[in-house]
C-alpha cells in the first residue's frame, strides 16, 4: 500500500459524559453487498461469514460483520482492513459488491446511557426487547441517515456518511450529555 | 344593509348595540338558482359577490358542507404578494394584488388589508439567481418586487440575523413593499355580507352529494343533504375536496391534497413589523394585529383529509424560524392546526371551464390560495358568466396536462447544481 | 417573614426555607415549594397583570396551568428572559426576578386601561367596522395604533443561552396526569411488568390531592399517599415517573409530545443541565388521567383581583398555607366551593356568606355549613363588586330587580362546577358525548387506543375514579402485551363530601339585555354580552363565534371559557348546546416553547455542514465557501488584495494558460452493477450507453417522464456489468432515489443493483494546458498519453504509489483535463501533492465560480440554471444526446407532448453584448421591442452571465423563444436605468472546434 | 408522525424514515412511446386523489430502501394494509371493507 497519509473525518478523541461515551471507531474497511437468493451461499462462503436474511439481524465473525439492511442487501464491515472487493469478485453469480471504506466512518457509542443518547435523535425503540444485541437497521438520526448496530446491552456502532460524521459526533455527544443531566 | 362605520359603532354603543343585523342570512335553498357555487371560502363567496356585482347574476346560492370560511380561508397564514416568476402568475396575482387595494371600502368591510411588505430571503447563489430573475420579470411586467442587501433586509426586518456565521447566511433578499397580510376570517365575512346584501344564498352546513346531469350531459343542478336543487351553472371551489366534488361529474382531477400546517405564538407586543419568506429554509413568518407571530409549515408528504399532521413539521418550520431569530427560542407556541391543500402537477391553479357543459373549476392553489382571492374570485365570476375566461385566468386551464403547457412556479425554483 | 396571609400550620411548605425574589422591582419573602402566585397572595398582592384589550386590572383566579390572568415576565439575566408565564405555575427560588406585563407606565396606574372606558365602542369584531376611511389611515395610523395596544408580553432581545434536549420513547402504557387516578392506573399497569411512562404538569404528584383535605387513601392523607406512591413507582425498573412534564399534542397512532420543566424551578442551574426537554413517546397504549378544571361563575364584575376559584382558594390555603384574604365571600352553584369555605372558616377567615344559586345545595354540604355557623343564601346571585386594583364587596340579591345587600369582602371564591379535560381525548380525534345531566362533554368513541380515567371521563367519586383506573392500568397493560402474575389491587378510599351541582352559562344579572362586564374569556376580555352580539350579528357555528369574539383563543386556550361561552351561545340561538358543536381542541395543550420543539437543532446541529475531504486545505489556501444544498463547496481563492471578480479573472486566465485544480468531490456518484447495468442506464437516460465500451465515457441527460431535463452527469464504463455514473451535487439524492424507483417498480426484471459512492471518492479535477505534465508524476504505470487515455476515458489505476484511483480524462473546463477520484481519506494527500505540482507549475487551485466561467464559455450547461425543470434537450441545443433508435426511455413520451413540439418554445442561445465591458445580470429579461409598454412581453432571460477574461469581453447564456432560429439577431435588456442591446449568438464561445481538448 | 408498518423489515416504523411515493397500481405503460396525449395526462398527471381509503406507494428509504404498497385511510390516517410492491390491489372485500366504507 501506499505512503500516502490517510485523513480520517473525525480525531479520534473520545467526548460525551459518564453515561455514554462517544468514540470515532478505528479505520475498517467496508462493501455494500447486493444480491439476490442464488448468490447468498457463495458470498457467504467467500466471505467466510453466513448473510443473514432475517430484517434487523446480523452475523459477525473474528472482527467482520454482514449486516442486514434490506432483503437484497449488506453491510460488511472488516474491522482488519481485509480487502472485501477481492473475495466478493470470486463469485461468478450475478451480484454487487462496491467498496464503501471510505464513503461510511463510525461512531461508538458506549454506557449504561448509550440508548439515551441515542434516542436523543433517533426515533427506534432501542429496548433490549426491540433491539437486541447485534440488532443493526438504516434508521434516521436526527436530520441525517444512519447505520445502527449494538454490539453489546450498552455499546452501540453508529454508521453513517463521512461528511456527515460530525454532524454525527455533535448530535451523540449532545444526547450522552443528556443521558447523564 | 346598514353601513359600517366609526359612527355607526358609536351610534350601537349607546345602545349596546342592539341594532346590528346579522352579517348574512341562512335561508333556506331555493328550487333552483342561476348559478350555485360549491365551497363557501373567500374565493367561493367572492365569486358569488362578483358575479352580483359585475354581471348582475343575483340568483346565486352558495353551498357549504360546513361553516363559510372554515376551510383553507380560515386556515392560512394570511401573507399577500404577487412577485412571481412567469407572465401567467403575475397576471393571476397581480390581478388579485390590484383589488385587495381598496377591498375593504369595496365590501364596507376592514379586512385589514396590511402593505407591510413580504421580503423573500436568499441563501445561496442560486436563490440570488432565481430572486433577480423575479425582480427582473416583475419590473417589466409592472409588479413590484425590489433586491436588498442583507444590511437592507436587517434594516426593514430588525429581527432578522445576517450574521456571516450562520448556518446558511443570508445573501440579501427580495422585497415586494406592497406584498403583506390580511385578516382571513373578514374576506370570508366581508364577502358574504356583500354578497348576501346582493341577494346571494349562502346554505351553509349543506353537502353536496351529487352533481345532475341533462341528456347532452351539461349540468342540471346538485343533489344535496337539504335536497335537489337546480341551476345550469355550477363552479367547483371546493379546495381540498375538489377531487371528491369533480368525481361526481365523472370528471378525474389532476389533484393531490395534503395537509399542511401552521401555528401562532402567545401574543407578543410588537416585534416583528413584516411578512419574511425563506424558501432554502422554510421559514414563513408574521406578526399579527393581535401580536402572535404567525408561521407557516410545510405539507405533510401524504395525502390527506384529516386536517391534522405530524409535530416533525413543525419541528422542521420552527428550527428554520429560531435560526432566522435566534431570540425566539423561548416564544412559545400556542396554537398549532392543519388545513387541506390541494396540489397540481405544476403547483400553479385550475381555473377553467371544463368537459362538461356548464361544470367550471378553480382549485389547485396549494399553498398559496388566499392572496389570490379576490383575483381568483373575479376571473372566476367573469369566467362562468360569459363562459370565457378573463385575460387573467386564461392560462390556468384544465387541459394544460395533456397539451404540456404547463406553469411550473415551482420547477423555476429548482434546486441548482 | 413569608407574608401576612401565611397561615401557621396550614400548608405543606417548611417555614424554614425562605427565598426571596423580585416582582416589579419589590422583594418578597417566599417559601421553598411556592409559586409566584402563591408567594405574592402570602403578602396580601392580589394584582399581577391587565387584561388584553381593556387593560383591566387582574389577578390570579387558578392555581394552575389553567391560569388566564395572572402572566408574568420572568428573567434570569438578559439573554434568559421569558414572557408570558403563569405566576400560578412558575416556582420561586432565591434571587428570581419577576415583573408585570402589558401596562405602562406601571401596573397600578396603566395608560392602557383608557381603553376600558371606551369599552362600549370597542365590541366584538369592531375593527371590522371601522377604520376603511381614510383608506391611507389604515396603514399609518389606525394599525399601528392597534398593533401597539395588542400583545402581551415582550419578546426577548437576545439569543437564548440555554439549551434543550429531545428523547424519543416508547413504552407500553402511558399516563397522563398523576393525581389519584393516574397514580392508581400506574400502579396496577406497572405491576404487570409492563414498561409504564406516568407524567404530570406539576412539581409533585397529587392533582386534586394538593387541595383535598379531607380524603384519605388506604388510611394516609390522599397527599401523602400519592407521595409515597410516586416513591414506589419511580423505584420500579419498568416506570419512569416525570413531574413538571406536561403532555401538549396527541398526535397520530399514539404518539403522543411532552415537555419536561428542567431548571426553571431552579436557583443554580447546572451547565449541563437542558432547560427543557421534549419527550416524543409512542404508546402502545395511552390511559388520560388529566382531570377536571373547575369554571368560574359568570357574572357582573367577576374579573377583580381578588376573585379566584374555589379550588384554587383551597390549593392555597391546603397546599401554601396561604389564605386568600380575610374577609372571603363565596359565589357558587356547585357543592365544590363549600369545602373551599369550609377550609377556608377553619383556617380563621372570615365567611360573610355563601351564595349559591341554587336553591337546594347538597345535603351534606348544608349540614357541616350550619354546623360551622356560615350564612348560606340559596337561590341568591352575586349582581356585581367593586373595588378598583382589589374586590372590596359583593353585592347579593336574589335578582338584579329585587333587595340586594352589599358585603364589604376582600376575596372572592366560585364555582359553576367542572369541566373534564378532555383536550388530548379531543387531539387524539376520540369523539366526545354530551352529558346533558351534568352539562359536560365527556370522552365518547375512541379513535385511538387509549382510555379517560376518572374525572376527565366524567367519572365522579373518589372510589369510582380508583376503581376505573385500577382497572384501566391493568386492561391497557395487558392489551399492550404484558403478562407478568399480578394481584388484584385495590384501594381504601375515604372523603368528606361527594358533590353536586354545577351550571354553564351566564348568572343573574349577566343574562341578556344587560350591559354587565361579565367576562368568559378574562385573557381576552370577552363578556357574556359579546358572545350574544354575535349571535345577534348572524354568527351561527360555534367557530364563527369563536373567531368573532376571539373567545376561547387567548393563551389559555379556553380551558375556563368555552363551556360557558357555548352555553351562552346555546341560549342565543334557542339551540341545544351539543346542536351548537364544540370547537375543536388543538396542540398544544399548554403553551410550549419553540425551544422545546427545536431542542438539538440549534448552532452547527440546525443542519449539517458537508464538508470535502480537502476542505481544510482549501480553507488554508485561503478559499472563500459556497453553500451548495448542505454543501460547503470551494467558491473562489483570493489572494492578498483580490476582491472576487479579481481572483476569478487570475483563476480562469490560470487555467486556460497552464493548469488549474478544483475540488469536484460533491459531485453525485453511484455505482451500478449487475448484468443488465447498461440496459438500465438506457432506460433512464436519453443517450445509449449498450455500444459504450469498457474504458469509455459519456455526457449523459436524464429526463422526468414529462420530457424535462433532471439531470445531467458524465458516466464511465469501468467493466461490462460497472458503471461510474456521476449526477450533479444537488441532485445526488434524488436522482438515486429516481433510479430505485424505476429499478424496482416498473423494471423490476433487470439485474442491476445501485450504490451510492458519492463520498467513498474524493474528486479532483485537473484543468488546462499542462495537466498532463502535472499529473504524470503521481500516476502509477499508466499511460495517460492521449493515445493511452483518450478524451472521454476512465481507468481504474494507482496513484501516489499505490493508492487505488480511478482516473478519467474529461474536462468541464473546455481543456485538457482529467478527474482523479480517489478513496475519501487519500483526498487530502493527493490534494497536497497535485497542489505542489499545479503549483511548480504555475497553476492554481479554482473554485465553483471559475468553474461556472470555464463551462459558459464552452456553452456547457448546468442543470438548474441554465434550466428550469421546464426545459427539453432540444430546447438546451442537447438534441445530440437524444437516442433515436431507442423504442424507449424515461420522458421518451413526455417530449412528444403538442407543447414540447410547438414553435415558440424557449431555447438555449449565447448572447454578447453589443458593448463588451458590460456583464449582464443573470436572471435579467430580455424583449425584442424595447419601447413598449408595462407590462412589456419578454420573450426570455439570462441564465448566466459572467466576464470572461479569456475573450476579453462578457459572455452570456439565455433561454429565449426560438432562440434556435434568431442567431445574430439583435434582442434588448431593459434594466432599472438603461437598455442593453446584445446579439444573440452559438452557445459555445471558445474553441469551438475543440482543438484545446483533444491534445 | 405515522407509524408505519414495513412488510419487508416486518415491523412497524416512523414515519420519517419512509418516503411517500404517490398513488399506487398505476403501471408504466409498456408501450408508453406510442401512447395518446390524454393517456399520457391520465398516466402522469391524472390521480384518484380518494377521500376514503387511497391505495399508496410508500419507500423505507431510511430502512430497507425497498418500495411497497399500502391501503390507507385518508381521513383517519389509518393503515389498513401494507403489501409487498409487485402484489395485486387488494379489493375493499379484502380489506374487510364495504365498499361504500371508503368514503
Amino acid at each position: 500500500m501506499s505512503e500516502a497519509i490517510r485523513t480520517k473525518p473525525l480525531p479520534a478523541t473520545r467526548t460525551g459524559s459518564a453515561a455514554a461515551s462517544v468514540t470515532p471507531a478505528p479505520e475498517a474497511s467496508r462493501i455494500s453487498l447486493r444480491a439476490g437468493e442464488e448468490a447468498l451461499a457463495a458470498l457467504s462462503s467467500a466471505l467466510d461469514l453466513g448473510l443473514p436474511t432475517q430484517p434487523k439481524t446480523s452475523e459477525s465473525k473474528n472482527g467482520r460483520m454482514a449486516l442486514w439492511l434490506g432483503p437484497d442487501e449488506w453491510l460488511i464491515i472488516d474491522q482488519n482492513g481485509a480487502d472485501l472487493m477481492a473475495l466478493c469478485a470470486t463469485v461468478s453469480a450475478p451480484h454487487s459488491a462496491t467498496d464503501v471504506s471510505h464513503r461510511n466512518t463510525a461512531i461508538i457509542i458506549s454506557g449504561p446511557g448509550a440508548a439515551d443518547a441515542i434516542n436523543g435523535g433517533c426515533p427506534l425503540d432501542l429496548s433490549l426487547k426491540s433491539f437486541p444485541v447485534g440488532a443493526c437497521t438504516r434508521t434516521l438520526l436526527a436530520k441525517i441517515e444512519i447505520v445502527l448496530y449494538r454490539s453489546s446491552e450498552d455499546t452501540f456502532r453508529v454508521e453513517c456518511w463521512r461528511s456527515f460524521a460530525p454532524y454525527a459526533l455533535g448530535m451523540l455527544a449532545e444526547g450522552a450529555m443528556d443521558a447523564s443531566a | 344593509m346598514r353601513k359600517f362605520s366609526a359612527f355607526a359603532i358609536a351610534r350601537e354603543a349607546m345602545r349596546q348595540h342592539k341594532g346590528w343585523e346579522a352579517q348574512w342570512t341562512s335561508p333556506e335553498p331555493r328550487k333552483d338558482y342561476d348559478v350555485i357555487i360549491i365551497g363557501a371560502g373567500g374565493h367561493g363567496l367572492g365569486t358569488a359577490y362578483y358575479l352580483a356585482k359585475e354581471h348582475g347574476i343575483t340568483n346565486v346560492a352558495v353551498i357549504e358542507k360546513g361553516w363559510l370560511g372554515g376551510g383553507n380561508t380560515g386556515r392560512n397564514t394570511t401573507i399577500i404578494r404577487s412577485n412571481y416568476l412567469y407572465d401567467e402568475s403575475a397576471g393571476i396575482y397581480g390581478h388579485a394584488h390590484r383589488l385587495w387595494d381598496g377591498l375593504s371600502q369595496d365590501l364596507n368591510y376592514n379586512v385589514m388589508y396590511s402593505e407591510r411588505g413580504v421580503l423573500m430571503l436568499a441563501h445561496n447563489v442560486h436563490d440570488v439567481q432565481s430572486f433577480k430573475r423575479h425582480i427582473h420579470a416583475n419590473r417589466l411586467n409592472g409588479i413590484p418586487n425590489e433586491w436588498l442587501t442583507p444590511e437592507q433586509a436587517k434594516e426593514f426586518c430588525p429581527p432578522l440575523n445576517i450574521s456571516k456565521t450562520s448556518r446558511y447566511p443570508i445573501m440579501g433578499g427580495a422585497l415586494q413593499r406592497t406584498g403583506g397580510t390580511a385578516r382571513h376570517d373578514a374576506v370570508a365575512w366581508g364577502y358574504a355580507r356583500a354578497a348576501n346584501d346582493r341577494g346571494v344564498h349562502i346554505i351553509q352546513n349543506c353537502e353536496v352529494t351529487g352533481i345532475t346531469r341533462g341528456p347532452n350531459g351539461e349540468v342540471t343542478g346538485v343533489e344535496t343533504t337539504k335536497g335537489h336543487i337546480g341551476t345550469k351553472k355550477i363552479g367547483v371551489v371546493a379546495a381540498g375536496n375538489t377531487s371528491v366534488v369533480m368525481e361526481m361529474a365523472g370528471i378525474r382531477m389532476p389533484l393531490t391534497s395534503y395537509p399542511l400546517q401552521a401555528l401562532v405564538s402567545e401574543p407578543l407586543k410588537p416585534v416583528f413589523p413584516c411578512v419574511v419568506m425563506s424558501n432554502t429554509v422554510h421559514a414563513y413568518i408574521s406578526q399579527s394585529d393581535k401580536g402572535e407571530l404567525v408561521i407557516g409549515a410545510g405539507t405533510d408528504q401524504y395525502p390527506s383529509y384529516s386536517q391534522t399532521g405530524g409535530l416533525h413539521i413543525i419541528n422542521h418550520t420552527l428550527d428554520a424560524i429560531c435560526e432566522l431569530f435566534p431570540m425566539f427560542t423561548r416564544v412559545k407556541m400556542m396554537r398549532s392546526w392543519g388545513g387541506i391543500v390541494d396540489v397540481t402537477p405544476d403547483r400553479s391553479p385550475i381555473l377553467s371551464k371544463t368537459p362538461v357543459p356548464g361544470l367550471f373549476v378553480n382549485c389547485g392553489w396549494g399553498t398559496g390560495g388566499f392572496k389570490a382571492t379576490p383575483g381568483s374570485a373575479h376571473a372566476f365570476a367573469h369566467t362562468i358568466a360569459r363562459d370565457e375566461p378573463h385575460k387573467a385566468n386564461a392560462p390556468f386551464t384544465l387541459d394544460r396536462f395533456r397539451t404540456g403547457r404547463l406553469i411550473d412556479e415551482a420547477a423555476a425554483a429548482a434546486v441548482a447544481h | 417573614m413569608s407574608g401576612a396571609y401565611r397561615i401557621a400550620g396550614k400548608g405543606r411548605l417548611t417555614p424554614a426555607r425562605q427565598a426571596r425574589f423580585s416582582f416589579d422591582g419589590k422583594f418578597y419573602t417566599g417559601l421553598e415549594g411556592d409559586t409566584v402566585a402563591s408567594a405574592l397572595l402570602a403578602h396580601g398582592v392580589h394584582l399581577m397583570g391587565r387584561s388584553f384589550k381593556y387593560h383591566r386590572p387582574r389577578g390570579p383566579i387558578s392555581a394552575g396551568s389553567e391560569e388566564p390572568n395572572a402572566l408574568i415576565n420572568v428573567a434570569r439575566d438578559a439573554t434568559r428572559e421569558q414572557p408570558n408565564v403563569r405566576a400560578t405555575v412558575q416556582e420561586i427560588f432565591e434571587g428570581l426576578k419577576t415583573n408585570s406585563q402589558n401596562r405602562w407606565p406601571s401596573l397600578e396606574y396603566d395608560i392602557g386601561a383608557v381603553n376600558n372606558l371606551g369599552a362600549p365602542f370597542f365590541s366584538a369584531g369592531f375593527y371590522y367596522k371601522t377604520f376603511m376611511w381614510p383608506k391611507a389611515a389604515w396603514k399609518h395610523v389606525y394599525e399601528p395604533f392597534i398593533r401597539a395596544a395588542a400583545g402581551l408580553g415582550v419578546a426577548p432581545k437576545e439569543a437564548d443561552t440555554d439549551h434543550y434536549a429531545n428523547r424519543y420513547a416508547h413504552c407500553d402504557v402511558l399516563i397522563v396526569g398523576a393525581g389519584i387516578a393516574g397514580l392508581s392506573a400506574a400502579l396496577a399497569a406497572a405491576q404487570t411488568g409492563a414498561s409504564v411512562i406516568i407524567c404530570d404538569e406539576q412539581p409533585e404528584v397529587g392533582g386534586a390531592l394538593h387541595y383535598e383535605a379531607g380524603t384519605t387513601v388506604d388510611g394516609m392523607p390522599g397527599f401523602e399517599w400519592a407521595q409515597k406512591t410516586a416513591q414506589k413507582l419511580a423505584a420500579m425498573d419498568n416506570v419512569r415517573l416525570l413531574t413538571r412534564t406536561t403532555a401538549f399534542g396527541y398526535y397520530a397512532q399514539n404518539f403522543i409530545s411532552l415537555t419536561e420543566r428542567i431548571t426553571d424551578h431552579q436557583a443554580m442551574v447546572e451547565k449541563s443541565a437542558p432547560r427543557e426537554r421534549l419527550w416524543q413517546v409512542r404508546a402502545k397504549r395511552v390511559i388520560l388521567a388529566t382531570g377536571a378544571i373547575e369554571r368560574h361563575m359568570v357574572f357582573d364584575g367577576n374579573d377583580r383581583p381578588g376573585i379566584l376559584l374555589a379550588s384554587a382558594a383551597r390549593t392555597y390555603l391546603n397546599h401554601y398555607g396561604v389564605a386568600v384574604g380575610k374577609k372571603v365571600g363565596v359565589y357558587t352553584a356547585h357543592d365544590s366551593a363549600y369545602e373551599a369555605a369550609f377550609d377556608l372558616k377553619r383556617a380563621g377567615v372570615e365567611i360573610p356568606a355563601i351564595v349559591d344559586t341554587r336553591e337546594k345545595p347538597g345535603d351534606a354540604v348544608m349540614a357541616e355549613a350550619a354546623a360551622l355557623g356560615i350564612k348560606v343564601l340559596t337561590g341568591h346571585a352575586v349582581i356585581k363588586t367593586s373595588g378598583r386594583l382589589r374586590v372590596t364587596s359583593m353585592t347579593v340579591g336574589r335578582s338584579t330587580k329585587g333587595t340586594t345587600t352589599k358585603y364589604e369582602i376582600d376575596a372572592l371564591i366560585m364555582s359553576a362546577g367542572w369541566t373534564p379535560s378532555v383536550h388530548l381525548f379531543s387531539q387524539s380525534r376520540g369523539k366526545l358525548t354530551w352529558d346533558a345531566d351534568n352539562a359536560r362533554f365527556v370522552p365518547g368513541t375512541h379513535a385511538q387506543d387509549c382510555l379517560a380515567v376518572g374525572a376527565c371521563n366524567g367519572t365522579d367519586g373518589l372510589a369510582n375514579t380508583v376503581e376505573e383506573a385500577l382497572g384501566a392500568g391493568e386492561l391497557m397493560a395487558r392489551a399492550a402485551g404484558a403478562a407478568a402474575d399480578a394481584e388484584k389491587l385495590s384501594l381504601n378510599t375515604e372523603t368528606a363530601f361527594e358533590w353536586t351541582g354545577g351550571m354553564v352559562g351566564a348568572s343573574e344579572g349577566a343574562g341578556p339585555d344587560t350591559v354587565a362586564k361579565a367576562f368568559i374569556d378574562f385573557q381576552n376580555d370577552v363578556c357574556a354580552k359579546d358572545i350574544r352580539l354575535a349571535v345577534r350579528e348572524g354568527m351561527r357555528s360555534i367557530e364563527h363565534i369563536k373567531r368573532f369574539t376571539t373567545n376561547g383563543m387567548a393563551s389559555d386556550q379556553g380551558k375556563l371559557s368555552n363551556m360557558h361561552g357555548l352555553a351562552i351561545a346555546a341560549e342565543a340561538l334557542g339551540k341545544d348546546i351539543p346542536e351548537v358543536g364544540l370547537t375543536t381542541f388543538r396542540a398544544p395543550y399548554t403553551p410550549v416553547t419553540f425551544g422545546t420543539i427545536i431542542n438539538h437543532a440549534r448552532g452547527s446541529l440546525f443542519d449539517p455542514t458537508r464538508k470535502t475531504p480537502m476542505h481544510d486545505q482549501e480553507a488554508a489556501l485561503g478559499a472563500v465557501f459556497e453553500d451548495v444544498g448542505q454543501w460547503k463547496r470551494a467558491w473562489f481563492f483570493p489572494r492578498a488584495g483580490e476582491d472576487m471578480h479579481a481572483a476569478v479573472n487570475r483563476e480562469c486566465k490560470t487555467v486556460r494558460e497552464t493548469v488549474g485544480m478544483f475540488d469536484a468531490s460533491t459531485l453525485g456518484k453511484i455505482e451500478v452493477v449487475g448484468p443488465d447495468a447498461a440496459k438500465f442506464l438506457d432506460l433512464m437516460y436519453t443517450n445509449a450507453w449498450d455500444s459504450l465500451k469498457p474504458g469509455r465515457a459519456k455526457y449523459g441527460i436524464m429526463l422526468r417522464e414529462d420530457g424535462f431535463i433532471y439531470d445531467d452527469g458524465v458516466v464511465g464504463r469501468l467493466a461490462e456489468d460497472r458503471f461510474h455514473v456521476t449526477t450533479t451535487t444537488g441532485g445526488a439524492p434524488r436522482v438515486l432515489q429516481h433510479m430505485e424507483d424505476y429499478l424496482q417498480t416498473e423494471f423490476p426484471h433487470l439485474k442491476v443493483w445501485l450504490t451510492s459512492t458519492s463520498e467513498q471518492w474524493a474528486t479532483v479535477a485537473i484543468q488546462g494546458p499542462k495537466a498532463r505534465e502535472v499529473i504524470a508524476p503521481i500516476v502509477d504505470d499508466q499511460d495517460i498519453s492521449n493515445e493511452g487515455l483518450p478524451f472521454m476515458s476512465v481507468v481504474e489505476c494507482k496513484v501516489l504509489g499505490g493508492v487505488p484511483a480511478r482516473l478519467f480524462r474529461m474536462t468541464f473546463a473546455g481543456e485538457l483535463g482529467y478527474e482523479i477520484n480517489v478513496p475519501a481519506d487519500f483526498g487530502p494527500a493527493l490534494w497536497d501533492a497535485l497542489y505542489e505540482r499545479v503549483e511548480a507549475a504555475g497553476g492554481c487551485a479554482y473554485g465553483t465560480e471559475t468553474m461556472h466561467v470555464l463551462r459558459a464559455e464552452k456553452g456547457y450547461i448546468i442543470v438548474g440554471q441554465d434550466t428550469d425543470g421546464t426545459v427539453t434537450p432540444y430546447d438546451a441545443g442537447l438534441g445530440w444526446t437524444v437516442s433515436k433508435k431507442k423504442t424507449d426511455f424515461v420522458g421518451i413520451r413526455g417530449l412528444k407532448r403538442p407543447d414540447l413540439v410547438a414553435e415558440g418554445r424557449k431555447q438555449l442561445v449565447g448572447l454578447k453584448t453589443r458593448n463588451p465591458k458590460v456583464v449582464l445580470e443573470e436572471g435579467a429579461q430580455i424583449v425584442a421591442d424595447p419601447n413598449q409598454a408595462k407590462p412589456m412581453t419578454m420573450i426570455g432571460h439570462v441564465t448566466s452571465s459572467y466576464w470572461s477574461e479569456h475573450l476579453g469581453s462578457s459572455i452570456a447564456l439565455a433561454v429565449v423563444v426560438d432562440g434556435h432560429k434568431r442567431k445574430g439577431e439583435t434582442l434588448y435588456i431593459p434594466m432599472e436605468k438603461e437598455t442593453i442591446a446584445v446579439e444573440v449568438t452559438d452557445t459555445v464561445f471558445v474553441d469551438k472546434e475543440g482543438s484545446r481538448i483533444n491534445v | 408522525m405515522l407509524l408505519i408498518h414495513c412488510p419487508y423489515c416486518q415491523e412497524e416504523r416512523p414515519e420519517t424514515e419512509f418516503r411517500h411515493g404517490g398513488e399506487a397500481h398505476i403501471a408504466r405503460p409498456t408501450n408508453i412511446a406510442d401512447i395518446s396525449d390524454e393517456e399520457f395526462e391520465a398516466y402522469f398527471f391524472i390521480r384518484s386523489n380518494e377521500k376514503g381509503v387511497t391505495f399508496e406507494r410508500w419507500r423505507h428509504a431510511h430502512g430497507c430502501g425497498r418500495f411497497f404498497n399500502a391501503a390507507r385511510h385518508t381521513v383517519t390516517d389509518k393503515f389498513i394494509k401494507v403489501y409487498k410492491a409487485g402484489e395485486p390491489k387488494p379489493t375493499l372485500a379484502e380489506l374487510g371493507l364495504e365498499s361504500g366504507e371508503s368514503q
